[in-house]
Order: C-alpha cells, then structure tokens, then sequence
C-alpha cells in the first residue's frame, strides 16, 4: 500500500510529538515531577511510528520499559500518558505502574513488561489467542537488542513459529542495553538473523527511515495476518538519549560510549530530521509548516504538562485496588 | 444410588473435561499433554475429546508455556498452563511471579487474568533432588496469585473448577502421591469454593492442619491416637492463598493445641505462616507451642529408605501431638 | 585516628576488591559491572582495578549469569554472579535452586560449590512492581543455599567476605535503599561470620527484630520509644539462613515480647519463620503474642505517596511495640 | 587423527557394554532394584563413545538425564554406576542421585541435571573456567532435541560463543522428548542451524555412525582446545528403547510413535550393529570375536549387578550429608 501525503504528514506529526514529549522528560525528573525512573526514546520514533502506522485498529500491542514512543504513536491520550509517568491519579495506572507501564486498553495497547524481554512469550500467546479465536487479528511485540539474549526470545520465537502465532516480533536495535554495546551482547550482531533458526522470515532495516519501517512491518503484519506466522524485524537505530534512563542519568558517566559516536548518530541518523528533510524534499512540507508542526506539539505537550501537574494524587486505598479481580460475574 | 469413585488423576481430568466443555475460552497446555495424557496420567483422554487445538502439546519450554498463557489471558483467554513438576516452576518463576501475578495491576486493573498453572509437588516416588519438592509457601508469598492444594479426588475437582473459572491466576498443586487414591466423586457439575478450608476429622484435644501427602497421614494419625482417648481435629486448608485462617483459629480456640504438618521443607514452609498467624490471634487460647512436623533441612535423595527418613511420616505428627499434650 | 566512614556501596566494592586481590580464583560476571560498575554502583572501580577479564561485563541472560557461575564453581572457581534485582532472581531461580545448591549434592560431595549469588533488593525508589520486590524468604527455603543480608556498611563488607570465602553457594543480599548510608568501616581486612545475628541496641522490655530497610526505621522507633521510657533490644539477624535463632531467644527470654519487622511481603515472609521457631523454643517465656511489621499482600506502585502507605514504617514498628506492651 | 584396529575394537568394546547395561535395567526396574526411574539409551550408543574418545583425559564432561552411557564411555567403573541406579551406597553419590545423576570425577565426568536443558549453561561455565585458567582442556556437554528448545540453550550458546569459551555443544537428537516428537517441538528441524544465530559452527551428522561423532566432535575439540571457541553438533539418532524412561514405560502406552517407526529404525540403524558389520567388513573382527566380546561385557555386567545387588544400603545419616561444604579449609 503506497502511504498518502496524509499518512506521511500525520506520522511526521506523531513522530514530532513523541520527540518533544521525550525531550522534555529529563527536566520533569530533574524538577521532582517523575519518581523513580523513566526511559525516553529519541532515535527511535520512526519505529514506533511506522510500525505502528502498519496496523489495524483491532490489533495489539505489547511493548517494554521504553514504551511512551509507542503508546503515543498508537494514538494514547498523552495526557493520561504523562500524568502516568507523573504518577497521577488519572494516568493509565492510576500512577501506580508509572513511566514503565504505559498502556491503553481502549487502542489494544495491552501494555509492557519491565523485565526485560518478558513481553515477548506474553506476545507469542497473545497471537495464540488470536488464532484460537480465528479473530483475525496480529499482535506486534516490541522489544531491544538486549532482550534478544534472553530465553524467553528463544523459546517465544520457537514456540510461535511452531504455532505460526500471528505475532510480529520487532526488535528495536539502539546498539545498548543500558550501557553493553551490541557487540558485547550478541555473538552474531545480525539480530535478524536468528530468525532462521526458527524458520521465520527475519528483516534487518534502517530504523531512522519510517517508511521502510511501514513497509516492513506491514509485509509481516500481512503475512501474520494471512496465517502464514510470524516474522522478526530488526530494526537498527541508535540511543540519542544520553543515558539508559532518567535515573542511570543522575549516578554514571556515558563513558561506555565511544567518544564522539552520539554527537555522530545525532548529526546523521536523527530520524526526524530525516524525514522532515525527505518531506520537504517531496514538497510535501515546508519548512514554514514543519514549524507549525512543532508548534502544534509543543502544544499538545503543554496541555499535558498543565493536565499531569493539575491532576490528583492517587488516594490512599487505591493501593490495595486491581490486585485481584472480583470473583463472580463469570 | 452407589457413590462413584475414581482416583483423584480422574477427577483432576474430569473438571477439565467438564469446564471445557463449559467454556470455550478454556484451553490446555504443556508437555506431554497429547495422546500420552500427561506424565502424571492426570489429563488423559482430553486430547482424544477436545483435539490438538484446546489441548495443546508443547515442547520443553516451560518459560514459554506459562508466557503464552499469560499473553492469550491477557486478551480475555482462560488458559490451564501445566508445569509438570513445581521442581520446574523455577524455569517459569519470573512468567508466574512478575507477570501472571502482575500483569492486571499493571494495566490499570482493566484486563482479568484467568488461568490456572498446573502444577505437581511433593515426593515420595523416589525422583530424587529435582523432582520430589514442594514450593507452595513461594508463591503464597506472592500477592496477585492464589494457590490451592487439595489432597482429595473430590476437592481435587471442585477446587480445579472453581480455579478455572476464578478470575485470577491460581496456582493449583496436586500432591504426587496421592493421585492414585480413590475417592467418592459427584459425577456432576460441582464448585469447591476457593478460601475456604475443610474439616475433615473432628476432634477437641489437639488441631492439626495438614495437607498433600500428610492429610492422609494425619488422619491415621487420629485415628491411631483416637485408640489412646486423643481426639485430633483434622484440618485442611485446600486453599492455601488466600488462608482460611478463621476456621483454624475456631479450632484452636476449642482445643488450645495445634500441630500444622506439611511435605514441603520447614524452614519457611506455609507452616511457619500459620503458626505466625494463629499464636497472634489466639494467644491467649493456646495451652502449648505450635509445633510443625515437615521435612527438615535437606535435599532429597533417590534411595527409598533415605527418602522415608528425610519426609515427615504418620508417626512424627503422633509424636508432635503427643508432645503438646 | 578517626574511623574511617564510607558508604555501604563502597564498602561492597571494598570488600570483593580485597577478595580478588587475595584470592584469584574470584572473580565477578554480571549486567553492566564494566565501567559503568553497575546499576547500583556497588561494584564501581573494580573494572578499571581488575580488567574485563575478571569483572565480565555480561548480555541480558540472568539465566546463563548464574548457570555459568554454577559451572565455573563447579570446578573450584569462586565466581560472585550480580543479578542486578532481585525482582529478576526468578529467571535464574532454576539455576539458583535446582542448580547452585544442589549440584554439590548430586555430585556426591566432591566438589565445592562457592559462588555468591549477588543481588540488590526491597524498594523505595519510586521503581514499582517489578523492581522493587523482596524475595529472601524463597532462598531460606531452599537447603543448601546459605542466605545472608547485612544492613549497615561494615556488615555489608565483612560479611560479604566471609560470604566470598565460604564453599557454599550465599545469596548476598543488598538493601537498595541503604547502599547511600555511610558507617564505619576499616579499611583493613576482616570478616563477620555467617550465621551470627548482632544486637543492635541493647533493651529490656521488647526484641524487634529487623532488616533490612526495617533495621534503621526499628533503631529509630527504639530510639523515640526510650524517651517514653520503653527500652528496645534491636536484633539484625544479618544472615537469615543458618538463622542465629539463639541470639533472638535469649533476648526474648529476657524481654518477653517480639517484634519481628522486615520489607518483604508479611505472608510466608522470613519473620514468619522467625515466629515459628520462637514461639516453639520459648513458648514460657512469651507474654504477649508475637507481631509481625511488613509488607501487607499488594504489589508494589511508583507513586512515592502509595509507596509509603504500603512499606511498612517507623510508625507501625512503634505501634506494633506498644499493642503488646 | 587416524584411528587404530586398537581404537576401533576398544570403541566397539565399550558400545557393546553400554548396550547391555542399557538393555538389561528394565528387569531390574521390574523386580523393584531400581526405584524412581531411570532412563536408557539404546540407540545412541555411537554417540557416546564416539564422543568421549575424542576427549583427552583432563577434558570435562556434563550431561543429562539420560548419562548412563556417557559415563560408561568415559571409562567409569560399571559396579559403581549401577550400584548409583540400584540407589546403594556404594554409587557415586552414596545412591542419593540415583540413576539420573551419575558422575565420575576421577575422570573429570562433573555429573548431570535432570532437568532439561539445565546443564547448557553449566559447562559453558566450566568453559569460562577452563579459558580463565588457561588449562588448555575443554568440555563437552550432551543434551538432548527437546532441551535445545529452553532458553539455557539460547543464552548458554550465545554467552560461550561471545566469549569463545572451549565447550563442545552435542546435541542428541533422538527424535523424541519425551512422547513429544521433534517435529512439534522445533520451529526448524535442523537444530545444528541454530548455531549460525551465535556465529559457531553447526554440524548434523548421523549419530549412529561411531566414526562419524568421533571425527566430527574432534574437530570441535581441536577448536575449542586452540582458543576458537565453541561449537554445536547435533547427532541424528533414534530413542531405540520403547520409552522414554522405565517409569513411565509403567504408565503408558506407545501409541505416539507411528506404527513400524520403531522396528524400522531397530532394524536398520542400530548403531552397535552398524558398526559390528563394519568392523568385520573390514576384517577387524571376526563373527567369533564379536561374540566373544559380548560375551566379555556380559560377564562384567553381571560382576557389576552382584556388587550393587550386595552393596550396603545408604546408612540413615547419609541423608543429612553433602548438602554443605564444610566452613574454613580455605
Ligand atoms: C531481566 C532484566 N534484566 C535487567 C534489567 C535492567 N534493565 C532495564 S532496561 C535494560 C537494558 C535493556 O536493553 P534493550 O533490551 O536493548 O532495550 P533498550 O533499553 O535499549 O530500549 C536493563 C539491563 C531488567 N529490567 N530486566
Ligand atoms: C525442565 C524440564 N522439563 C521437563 C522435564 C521432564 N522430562 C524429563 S526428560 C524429558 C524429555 C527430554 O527430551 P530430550 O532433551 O530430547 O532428551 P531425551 O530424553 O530424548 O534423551 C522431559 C520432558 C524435565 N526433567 N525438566
Ligand atoms: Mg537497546
Ligand atoms: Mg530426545
């Protein structure tokens, strides 16, 4: 399917957004607003995006700790997004899951696992239910290069290829977990690679370019979606946020880094400027508009900000709430 | 009419069977499930009723297993995931504990998560070190499960079709030795509720809880000591997350003695949990200390006569009793 | 001289820096130890002291972290694996569990198993459900492992070279919330004994016993309860398997009453246990019946208001002093 | 390295012995001298001694459930071995390990783990051992198909191939795990494929031919010995023995087998006859020595059946022994 002018703007506008939400993070945590931690996810938006773009409303999503990039690409409230990592009352938790439990049930965004590479057998049987219920449906599962080295990568690819489960596995490449470079955790660097191990189509692709992210991610969300099984993506980008999260960034160094190597990545691989210069290159945009863009989702963010600080603090007895479901009702 | 009986392996793959055909978002899931019917021959002849699709044959992956059936809970699915040893709960200990267990609270209480981790405990057959534990008192210590561990065939079905149809991850054990025991089992449809515990002898001289493979060795327990004038009252607690704690603390009360009896190891067993709660609501009740009998400190070994003296027999919860005496 | 005092982060980094230094058998594998040192900062400067060759920098694998280790200790080896949080011992609880502690066993005691199982637990820093998470309770229950979880800095060190030292597999245990606090601590070699509980502060009239977070906020409470005359005796068990249960009895023998007070979720937690026994050995000498202070049965949130409501605090340590006094 | 008339009869020797140690333990099973369970590996007697003549002594070995030929391979004492089985106190863990724990530590044999896939990791932990100290020996480590489907196998291979460590993965495919057969348990029925996600060499070779494992396993450990790293060998072979373990044979049926499967394998690819034939096609052996050579394994497994039948029972402490190393010594 060719992407409209339309389609192509409204993911440059997400991808726009998404940026300047997680731009502004590290000021919130540095003012106290966000507790504990938070993972912010410039570099990686056209993934979030195009993937994101390749789907259905019906379908699923399963993510991780570094989930704000596709909650909002999937169309989430930021709103309730933020006030979520504010810890908020009217956040999606109701400010108990936080930054690293972003979700929204009412997009099938069914949430994350903050274990690492723990969403990806949990995604398996989400396509399983699919299938068992012919609903004809796909589940897209996003997980990093360091999740890759877990089991549960081993036997949730396995498995769902066994099963040919409609689950699409994309494995979000930054070149670090936390502070190990790729190289240091993956005896093959070529993620896609291990596909073949499990007779699955495997892709390796450029992650700053949204387009082929679409492209990619809707080839395999088709395939799924024919019953032929599931396909693992690699796409290869790069952690632009200087450190793992907001709070690593507060007791270390970015030493593990190869000097120079993010300014780099920053100059060249910045997926929006990227496609902000291809649109403009197609005439789509101007660089009038792509300042209105901005503008737009400066915006956006600031009704949020205004939303989160304005919201309640979650009352007390909420603490003791959603831990089991009520019986009865079966 | 005759009672029926069948062996609680039965009626473990009758209340399957049974909700099953209740429920078509019911499914089943692990090793050796297929036309073999399990290693504990405890979900025979499903595969042959309901075929390859709701029963499902899985290879060695038991972190996926418990993963996948998470994931088809997640979007409203009432998977059973069976484990087929609790030895090997370890391999899925993170699906169960930081997923099973939390993946509701952590999706803003929308989703339910319904299923049931199957699972067998305790020894006796000598499997030796990895294969013959009990590991009930982890997951009790986890918020977000419940656990269950009936020690009948006709609890066994009850409680495995209340757990199915519970809307919470549930942890349901079944005792290895005790599955070829025979039992008295309503053919029909019929609900165990969970949380609630079972006297199954009464008695106003000493309480003792037990269950798995020492419920039945408390009862001839009693029943040896009922030939020497000691009345012990035998309680179940069949669900062991959330405890039935008041119909122990009822049963204390009335005797001011308390024995708790399990397999699992000791040191931090279920027993301890029991103990902590009932000297704290019924201190003044009790006339003696709280004594548990269970297996100490130690690994377990293949050698059957090793094996008896290392897991707690008939003959140390007489001794305990008698000790409170 | 003045006591040097440095903080309980530093005081684990001093300690397995003199411990590889002595012995090169040691060495250290984890997630994140190059020259970051770690997520928690408690293995800072020992890549740059030592080399990649002894502080290996390891994939997100906790499964093969531990297996490895069992492996090289196997062979007489004495690896310190880092599971970063405990919260992430359940991926490598089979290893830890059926592996660690049992391989001695079933080699038929030929080998030495020592390997410490380093990990950091129990919450307070906003992180949530799965990252904040106290799970001694499951390793006490498992016979060969030892387990041990020093509060202050100086234990922290001293034990943690024992624990190195030791031919068998310790799970070392690290508060989070403590690795900031600062304490004496010399700079020269020693070591704390497994197995050996320390009075904290000395009292007459109530035994708290605690760890942990609970170990501060219980010398606190001993602290606020002395100017109203309550005198506190504040054990810290330090290492919770083989438990010091004697140190806890002979101070409840004198005061007559129990606290016991940890982080952990209070169901089938460690003070469960410590219940259990006491109650058992010195059933005579209780006056009152034993409290529990913890975690009460919910998952963990972020938000740092709901955080306070569900650890347990200062307050409920002195409320549960005074309901049985 | 060419191997000798001396080799080859010495490697016959063994296979044979392990075929009638595996052959004969039902009976005992039967009469109540094996308790628990047990589990015999006719079929896969090649690999085995194939496998350990390409070891040199200071070499480790690891390995799984199914080890009684492994160990005998190595050149374990059978009294010793069957009187673990037969759970006396003369076995190598005293009878507390029983039959799926056997170990040989005079010859570097470090046991096993019963559970699948459990000792993967291990003995890629003796590899990094072995590498740390520079001690120039190597490990070898068998499991099974259905164990290359946990996640140990995946971070286990992945970690040793990182950090080259000298460990031999061999992988016995007999087809089964279990009642589950390999087709419904790996996504890609070719597991020596799944090397190439790690960047080790992959074999799949026929593990009923003696020569071929040994050769092929040489060549691994020749790599391994030279610093290169790990490699996974999968040996293709046939569960002969009508169950998965004497226990279960107690429970169940076969009916999981297509009918004939297991007769046509018996027939045509048992490994000790295979190689019977080709060492008298090649004149090595005569019809006579083959018998007198049974006959000579026959009469030492029934040395090793008195000596465990009147071997002392483990004495009541024994079970309270070898759970901790004693303190200090250090
Ligand atoms: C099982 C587990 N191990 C370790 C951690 C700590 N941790 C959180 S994020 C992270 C790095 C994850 O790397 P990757 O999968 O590449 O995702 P990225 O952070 O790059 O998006 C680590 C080690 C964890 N949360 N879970
Ligand atoms: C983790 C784990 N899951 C299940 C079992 C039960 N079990 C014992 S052996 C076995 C089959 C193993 O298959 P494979 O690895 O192919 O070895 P084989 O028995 O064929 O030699 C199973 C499922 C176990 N011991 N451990
Ligand atoms: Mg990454
Ligand atoms: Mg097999």
């Amino acid at each position: 399917m060719q992407l409209s002018k339309e389609d192509l703007l409204s993911m440059y506008r997400r991808m726009v957004a998404i940026r300047i939400f997680e731009m502004s993070l590290p000021r919130y945590f540095e003012e106290g607003y966000i507790v504990g931690t938070g993972h912010v996810s410039m570099g990686e938006e056209a993934v979030a995006v195009g993937a994101c773009h390749a789907l259905e409303e019906r379908d699923y999503i399963m993510s991780t700790h570094r989930a704000h990039g596709h909650v909002l690409a999937r169309g989430a409230d930021m709103r309730v997004i933020l006030a979520e990592v504010f810890g908020k009352a009217t956040g999606c938790t109701g400010g108990k899951g936080g930054s690293m439990h972003v979700s929204d049930f009412e997009r099938n965004f069914l949430g994350t696992s903050a274990i690492v590479g723990g969403g990806i057998t949990l995604a398996g049987g989400v396509g399983l239910a699919i299938k068992m219920r012919r609903s004809n449906q796909v589940c897209l599962d996003f997980f990093g290069d360091g999740a890759s080295n877990r089991g549960t990568f081993h036997e949730g690819l396995n498995l769902a290829a066994l099963w040919k489960v409609p689950t699409v596995f994309l494995c979000t490449n930054n070149q670090y977990a936390m502070t190990l470079p790729q190289s240091k955790g993956c005896a093959n660097l070529d993620i896609s690679a291990r596909a073949a191990a499990y007779n699955m189509p495997g892709y390796r692709i450029d992650g700053t370019d949204v387009i082929a992210v679409y492209e990619t991610v809707k080839a395999a969300v088709d395939r799924a979606r024919r019953g032929e099984g599931p396909s693992l993506i690699e796409c290869i980008t790069y952690r632009l946020s200087p450190e793992h999260s907001l709070r690593v960034a507060t007791v270390a160094g970015t030493e593990y880094r190869p000097k120079g190597e993010l300014e780099e990545w920053w100059q060249k691989y910045d997926p929006v400027k990227i496609f902000r210069e291809k649109l403009i290159a197609t005439g789509y945009l101007t660089e009038e508009g792509a300042k209105q863009i901005e503008a737009e989702a400066q915006r956006e963010f600031e009704e949020a900000v205004d939303f989160a600080i304005s919201s309640p603090e979650p009352s007390p007895e909420t603490a003791f709430e959603d831990i089991y479901a009520p019986e009865g009702g079966d | 009419m005759a009672e029926r009986k069948i062996t609680y392996r039965e009626a473990i793959a009758e209340a399957i069977k049974e909700e099953m055909a209740r429920d078509e978002r019911v499914f089943l899931m692990g090793e050796d499930l297929g036309k073999f019917g399990g290693a504990f021959g405890t979900t025979r002849g499903l595969y042959q009723e309901f075929g390859e699709e709701r029963v499902k044959d899985t290879p060695i992956s038991e972190t996926a297993i418990v993963g996948f059936g998470v994931g088809a809970a997640l979007v409203g699915m009432r998977p059973i995931v069976e484990i087929m040893r609790i030895d090997w709960s370890t391999i899925a200990m993170d699906e169960i504990v930081n997923h099973a267990a939390k993946m509701r609270y952590l999706s803003g209480g929308k989703p339910e998560l319904a299923m049931v981790i199957k699972t067998n405990a305790e020894g006796g057959l000598g499997l030796g070190a990895q294969h013959s534990q009990s590991f009930e008192a982890w997951f009790v210590h986890v918020p977000g499960l419940k656990v269950v561990m009936p020690s009948d065939p006709y609890d066994g079905k009850g409680i495995l079709k209340a757990a199915i149809r519970d809307p919470n991850p549930v942890v349901f054990i079944e005792p290895t030795t005790l599955l070829s025991l025979s039992g008295a089992v309503p053919d029909e449809d019929y609900v165990v509720p969970l949380g609630k515990a079972a006297i199954k002898r009464e008695g106003k001289d000493v309480t003792v809880v037990a269950w798995g493979t020492l419920l039945p060795k408390a009862l001839n327990a009693a029943q040896t000591l009922a030939g020497e004038g000691i009345e012990v009252e035998v309680i179940d607690p069949r669900t062991l997350r959330p405890l039935d704690i008041d119909t122990i603390v009822d049963s204390v009360k009335k005797t001011g003695r308390l024995v708790v009896a399990h397999q699992a190891i000791k040191t931090c067993g279920v027993g301890a949990e029991i103990v902590a709660q009932v000297q704290e609501i019924a201190f003044d009740h009790l006339d003696a200390p709280i004594k548990r009998v269970a297996t100490p400190d130690v690994i377990i070994p293949v050698n059957r006569n090793l094996e008896r003296v290392v897991f707690p027999q008939e003959e140390e919860i007489i001794a305990a009793v008698k000790s409170i005496l």
